[in-house]
């Protein structure tokens, strides 16, 4: 069992309400969900949809047709009528869609009127939406209370009730006029309730598990998700969040605080991330440990702000001036986000390096339903010289040579020892010098022995799919859900397997898992990529020599949709 | 008890008859006036010659990029409040690269001490007009002579509402003034600018030492540093006469103590990891 | 002769009562009243909701990055100051990411007119504080308040000698007194800096229309904007009154008038190149 | 005949008045000169040495060793004395440089006192230094008096005099006291006189030639050289210099000169250019012309200021959120740079792109001898819409669809034509839009279309050496001439070659020169940076699918120099 709905109209008409209070109710009511945002740059007008699925099997990509359309306005039902399924409805009103619509699809719910006859605020037509929609899908409305208070500003009794109320009416009146359309078999869950949870949540609940303690960022669409989560738990958690007044200076405080001898981290898009090139190469050289989540949009410069795209690895891999070590992680799902989040903090603080969470708009604002992460499987160990590694410590330098090339991270006035860095070249203690063997020195132990060790630590790519397979999908990033459910789509009719990659840099090792053999007996490898450029297959072919045979590229600031991909895909097996 | 021989720190690369100097040896007597133990602040620099002094003296150090150290400044100062930091910076690192930084950490009223050394020239690439090169300097770049109105960075800070704006002079007769105002930024509780004029003797050859010892002053006894308006006045000085001195201060609280995480210990001391997270799973079903 | 609808743009995308749209039809209103032919002006602006101002009127347009209006707009006066240059920005552009170069554009004093779309918030990112931002204020980011202490832009212009400071309020019954503002900014000779107070329905629930419209008033009659010290006392004046109108002026000479470069024939006129190069070659000799 | 002399010294002993002086008279006196520069990040003190080699053949790169030392100082003799030639010199005074020095190589020359009692000041040691140099190398003092005046600030007859006296005082003093070292015969230039020039100047005079009208920059070692340059000609050739208040407006001021109707150039090292990258991606989506001179030195952050380094190539390739279509030129001579940074202007405004010239300080700062560059080779070409262009122009749009991706180019308020352009995804009109159709059409004319007709522009390497050859060895960039030396020696031993980069991108196609067989078929090939991490291999073999066999890396902020080199590559043959 699926069913999908998509929910269409302006900015500022509930879109986000009435998504996020169904989204929610559906995994209540114990599916499993996924949910789908598309909206423009603006406040208020223009066109936006929230597209959500649910089921009774786990869900990870977008649909291209739905079951239902809930229509806000009249271009709603023009856009996206063709993309009904058979049998779908359209939910509407004639009040706001220019009168009423002609066809058997059409499910007319007189929302506004219902709103005003109860001398509810107009706003309610949005509770009103949801009532009849879970008339429509003979869901019970009675859950709808306990679930609406949270997606309202003021949340008064009064006005829940209100709101109940109004959702009641079209509820009551959706019953009367129309029979419930599909039946929908509430699925019962083996264990627990799942989570519902986005990708900008998951960044940011791996950030509180993993101790981090400072948080600056400059505002940036679709980055803010992050630092919005993190500011709702600052001071339960004794986080400090700064907004800063550019991106320049929110990566140079996290430096200072990183430094200072807290973990650290901040947040942009590329617009953003570009201004932190130059700090970013700072932390290279000064060994500051620092986790920077690079959330993607399409570019170059402004380009669609709200809108997706996988387009800055290349420069996420390469920014900054000068040579150092980074490591660069491209989660798929909220699961994989913060379990990364968290591995990024451990290897940031362990290499002292900067490490990269690269995710999108489509990660960041995609839900989907999870079960609880598991606190047990984090990384949870503390790097700095503190406590009883102080105790009649000699002497101390911060960037003492080491066999590992990682030196002892002291923190500035925990000891009478100095901790001295700089962006200059420097010697052991952190002063500057220009003599070439002291370079060259510095740069054995900060790159080329860090790199090494730090191979170890990436984990390998995943592997879904036959033995000896004639075709393979190969992806990265947010795309993981839609290339998993569109290859096992296609494991019915072909021997088909995905390679998946989300820790993306330094590239795995073949030690536990030989993936270029893998890829180079297939005689079709396809790399499917949210971008024109094909970013990730042109590293593929740089660390392992192999190129694929087809390249699929998507760069209208879209997400790949299922059904679509499934077609792309086919056409070259 | 510390001594002035106890913050020796490396050989100074700076030109000899620099001010720098003189601001080194300041910063020195302060250190030991107020019993500052070496591991107990940090000084953050930037890029240029007077971003080079933490490495001269001995210091927790974070010499970073030409132009952010307000940025790695306060980082420090919101991981660890019980730190005393210091910022150096260049006229040019200040108020030309860093110019957005300035603004926004008065704003904050983060707890740092920013001494700038303004020298009115770019020294360490050679020259350039800096933000405080007077109208009409001629040099390599601005063979026609520098067009822009010269920036007052007390005037800005008092605009700003600073909570404490001051003027040194690095030259041998100002240097005892110089201490006290420096002690006295490093003991505010927010943010203290000081402005500090240090002659750089290879590439400024108008606003020389003496150039400088002519013409400053110190603001006269009884100078009122709490009216905004005055400050605003006497910061446009400049010319024959230059007055020196703590140009304006006032007492509102420091962001560190708006927040009220920092309110039991600074960050740094606090518990690190949390292993249960079901409270916030919980929020999420 | 031109006339409103000669002005007309794209459909504007702003929620329904924000003060964007009384900037925009004033702005069009200057346009007619100076006989500005629209490609003879060019709008720079950043990225913001008041920043999408030049597509929906006609225009030269340079809508360029959130921050960096000035560098562009200077760059375009450098290359042909026969071009009349607006630069649009919001208070988080203008105040915020762009802090730098809004100071270093009144040092050079280029003929630019800059107006400001001080909504005292982040409109197009949804809310969070802007640098003017009152004090306390809660947002998303700052659930327990905004901490940092506003940025007053007059004073701050003011104090950097910006040669033209002017506030004005973007709400009907301050529109015609708006509109000459505006217009004088334009006339002017150098960098003329107008802060507009503009209500944004959405996020500012507090500084609404209403607020403003009680606390907004004219600089009396024979106010002197000559007078800077005096300028800067009524630039502090806010809260119950709010004064608009021009602040300050001065004659400085603008940028564009102390390059000599530019005496006779803007850039984009001047010979494009040039063969010989010999004398160049022979100097190498 | 060939002849190096190392000045060593202090920073403020006026290393930069001997070396400048004289290889300028070196060159004027017929020989073919190349010298390098050794600096520290400070304005006096220190230890820094300027190398001069002058010889009656084409000079490309730094010798390890040198016939005569000049010794300003005592650390400048234990430092240097070591790499002195048999049969060398060194030059110094008792008086700077701690008592007599042992020895019979050694050559004392009371400068200081030589000064003293002509009553001059301590400064016009560096004059008598020089004079004391051509006498023991037997050439006359008369030259000198023409070129001393272009190295002092204070021009007048009686300063130029009294420098004059100076050198004549030690020249006459060495004459005295030591046979005349080498017999130096003064080479006879078949044609006219050459010019000594630095890869500063080339890039400077190249962008005057272009019709640059617009510079604007930041401070920056070693890109000011290229500033100093065109601020110093501003006046005569109508150029705008601005002095940006950081980088970040110097590229945003350029590229508001450049939308404005002017070609706009902007030049900075490593850590200003990570500040311009957002700009960059906006000159990308906004399609504006710009030529970005990115001057490297060694990194991370401010790393060695003063010194050498090949390592922001991938950063200058991959630099700017988003995908948007660049060239690269990284040119190897003044010779080079002159042509390429005319090709660059050429390209910006044809495509409408940002063009680099990567230059670093080695290329910036050494001189070379060269004959006079052409002035008829120079693309002088008018891209944009103008004059007769715009007579009876119906409509305009910025952004119009065309064949070839590029669209006409209108200046703002040149006609009634409005010039729109936006950082925005925008339509052809340059209005902000965010459907996906005409997003597709935007990154298929401005990327695609561009790129394809892009790669037709770039030039094939160079190749120097046999066909068949065992080996060949791989550069780019400044390595050039020492790169060509290297392979001339080892030419007379082993079949060898040269294939060398300076058109970097897009990679040159195969058309003309089928570069990719050559090197498959070399037995050996053996790529030579100066970096760490071997930056163009890994761009080489993205671009070729070709891996070298041998790497050879230096990172410790120096050049190459010619028998060290020479020791390295022969190791792999
Ligand atoms: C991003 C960046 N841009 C430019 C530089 C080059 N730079 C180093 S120091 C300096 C200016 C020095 O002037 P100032 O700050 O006044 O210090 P001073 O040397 O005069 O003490 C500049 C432009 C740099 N290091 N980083
Ligand atoms: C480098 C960069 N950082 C952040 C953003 C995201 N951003 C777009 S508009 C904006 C702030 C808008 O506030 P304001 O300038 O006051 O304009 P308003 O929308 O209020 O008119 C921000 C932070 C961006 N586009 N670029
Ligand atoms: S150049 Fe000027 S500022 Fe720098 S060390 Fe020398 S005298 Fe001091
Ligand atoms: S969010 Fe505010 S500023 Fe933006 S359009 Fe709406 S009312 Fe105007
Ligand atoms: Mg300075
Ligand atoms: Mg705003």
């Amino acid at each position: 069992m699926e069913y999908s709905i998509r929910i269409g109209g302006e900015a500022g008409q509930g879109l986000q309400l009435i998504g996020g209070v169904l989204a929610k109710y559906f995994v209540r009511a114990g599916f499993y969900v996924f949910s789908h945002q598309d909206y423009m740059s603006r406040v208020r007008g223009g066109h936006n949809f929230y597209q959500i699925t649910f089921a009774d099997r786990l869900l990870e990509s977008v649909r291209d047709t739905y079951d239902l359309l809930v229509a806000l306005d009249l271009p709603t039902i023009a856009l996206h009528r063709h993309q009904l399924n058979n049998q779908g409805h359209i939910l509407y009103d004639q009040a706001s869609c220019g009168g009423k619509q002609e066809g058997e699809e059409f499910l007319d719910i007189p929302l506004a009127l219902l709103v005003e006859e109860l001398n509810a605020p107009r706003v309610m037509v949005s509770s009103a939406s949801i009532g009849a929609v879970l008339a429509v899908l003979d869901l019970p409305l009675a859950p709808f209370q306990g679930i609406i208070g949270d997606f309202i500003s003021k949340k008064t009794e009064e006005i829940v009730a209100s709101n109940y109320a109004v959702a009641n009416a079209a509820f009551v009146y959706a019953r009367a006029h129309y029979d419930t359309i599909p039946s929908v078999p509430v699925a019962t869950l083996a264990d627990a309730p799942l989570m519902l949870i986005n990708g900008s949540q998951a960044i940011g609940l791996g950030a509180l598990a993993s101790g981090c303690k400072f948080y600056a960022a400059y505002p940036m669409t679709p980055a803010t998700g992050i630092m919005n989560y993190i500011a709702g738990k600052a001071a339960k958690y004794g986080i400090v969040v700064e907004q800063a007044e550019d991106e320049i200076s929110a990566i140079n405080m996290a430096l200072g605080a990183s430094y200072a001898g807290v973990r650290a981290m901040t947040g942009t898009s590329g617009g953003g991330f570009a201004l932190m090139t130059e700090g970013l190469s700072l932390a290279g050289i000064t060994e500051t440990p620092v986790v920077i989540a690079e959330v993607q949009r399409p570019g170059p410069a402004t380009g669609l702000p709200t809108r997706t795209e996988q387009s800055d690895l290349l420069f996420v891999l390469h920014g900054g001036h000068g040579e150092f070590p980074r490591v660069i992680f491209a989660p798929g799902t909220p699961e994989q986000a913060f379990y990364l989040t968290n591995k990024a903090f451990h290897l940031a603080e362990k290499y002292q390096i900067p490490v990269f969470i690269q995710s999108d708009q489509y990660l960041a604002d995609c839900q989907w339903s999870l079960a609880d992460f598991d606190s047990r499987l984090l990384y949870q160990e503390d790097f700095r010289l503190r406590g009883e590694l102080l105790v009649g410590l000699e002497s101390y330098q911060r960037y003492a040579y080491t066999e590992s090339g990682i030196s002892p991270l002291a923190i500035p006035g925990d000891s009478e020892h100095l901790v001295v860095v700089d962006s200059d070249e420097h010697d052991e203690d952190g002063h500057i010098i220009e003599d070439a063997p002291t370079r060259n020195l510095m740069v054995e132990k900060r790159l080329f022995k860090k790199m090494a060790l730090l191979r170890e630590e990436i984990s390998p790519p995943l592997y879904y799919g036959e033995h000896n397979p004639q075709a393979i999908v190969v992806g990265y990033g947010s795309t993981f859900g839609v290339l998993k459910e569109a290859v096992e789509h296609l494991a019915g009719e072909f021997k088909i397997g995905l390679l998946y990659f989300s820790e993306i840099y330094p590239f795995p090792l073949l030690e536990q898992f030989d993936y270029v053999a893998l890829l180079k007996e297939a005689p079709v490898t396809i790399c499917v990529e949210n971008n024109a450029t094909s970013q990730f297959a042109r590293v593929l072919h740089g660390e392992t020599n192999h190129r694929c045979t087809y390249l699929i590229n998507k760069y209208d600031g879209r997400p790949f949709t299922l059904q679509t991909l499934i077609g792309e895909i086919h056409a070259y097996l | 008890m510390l001594t002035f021989d106890d913050y020796k720190g490396q050989q100074p690369s700076w030109c000899p008859g620099c001010g720098n100097f003189a601001i080194l040896n300041t910063l020195k007597k302060v250190f030991v006036d107020l019993a500052m133990q070496p591991h107990q602040f940090t000084i953050v620099s930037g890029i240029g010659q007077g971003a080079k002094l933490p490495h001269y003296t001995k210091c927790n150090t974070f010499n970073g990029l030409h132009g952010r150290t307000l940025p790695v400044a306060t980082g420090i100062r919101l991981a660890n409040n019980h730190m005393t930091v210091l910022a150096l910076a260049g006229d040019g690192d200040c108020y030309g690269e860093g110019g957005n930084h300035l603004i926004h950490a008065i704003r904050r009223n983060i707890n740092v001490t920013l001494l700038v050394h303004n020298n009115q020239v770019y020294g360490l690439t050679k020259g350039q007009a800096s933000p405080t090169t007077p109208q009409g300097r001629v040099t390599k770049i601005q063979p026609s002579g520098s067009l822009s109105e010269p920036l007052n960075p007390l005037a800005m800070a008092i605009s700003l509402n600073c909570s404490f704006v001051a003027r040194g002079f690095a030259g041998a007769s100002g240097l005892p003034f110089l201490q006290e105002i420096i002690k006295e930024a490093i003991r505010h509780e927010g943010f203290a600018m000081v402005d500090i004029l240090q002659n750089c003797v290879t590439f400024n050859k108008v606003n020389t030492f003496h150039w400088y010892k002519e013409r400053a002053y110190e603001l006269e006894a009884g100078y009122d540093p709490t009216d905004r308006v005055e400050a605003f006045r006497r910061s446009l000085e400049w010319g024959e006469r230059i007055p020196t001195g703590i140009f304006y201060r006032n007492d509102r609280p420091s962001y560190e103590q708006g927040l009220t995480v920092l309110k039991e210990d600074p960050l740094v001391k606090q518990a690190l990891f949390r292993k249960d997270m079901s409270a916030e799973l919980a929020q999420l079903h």
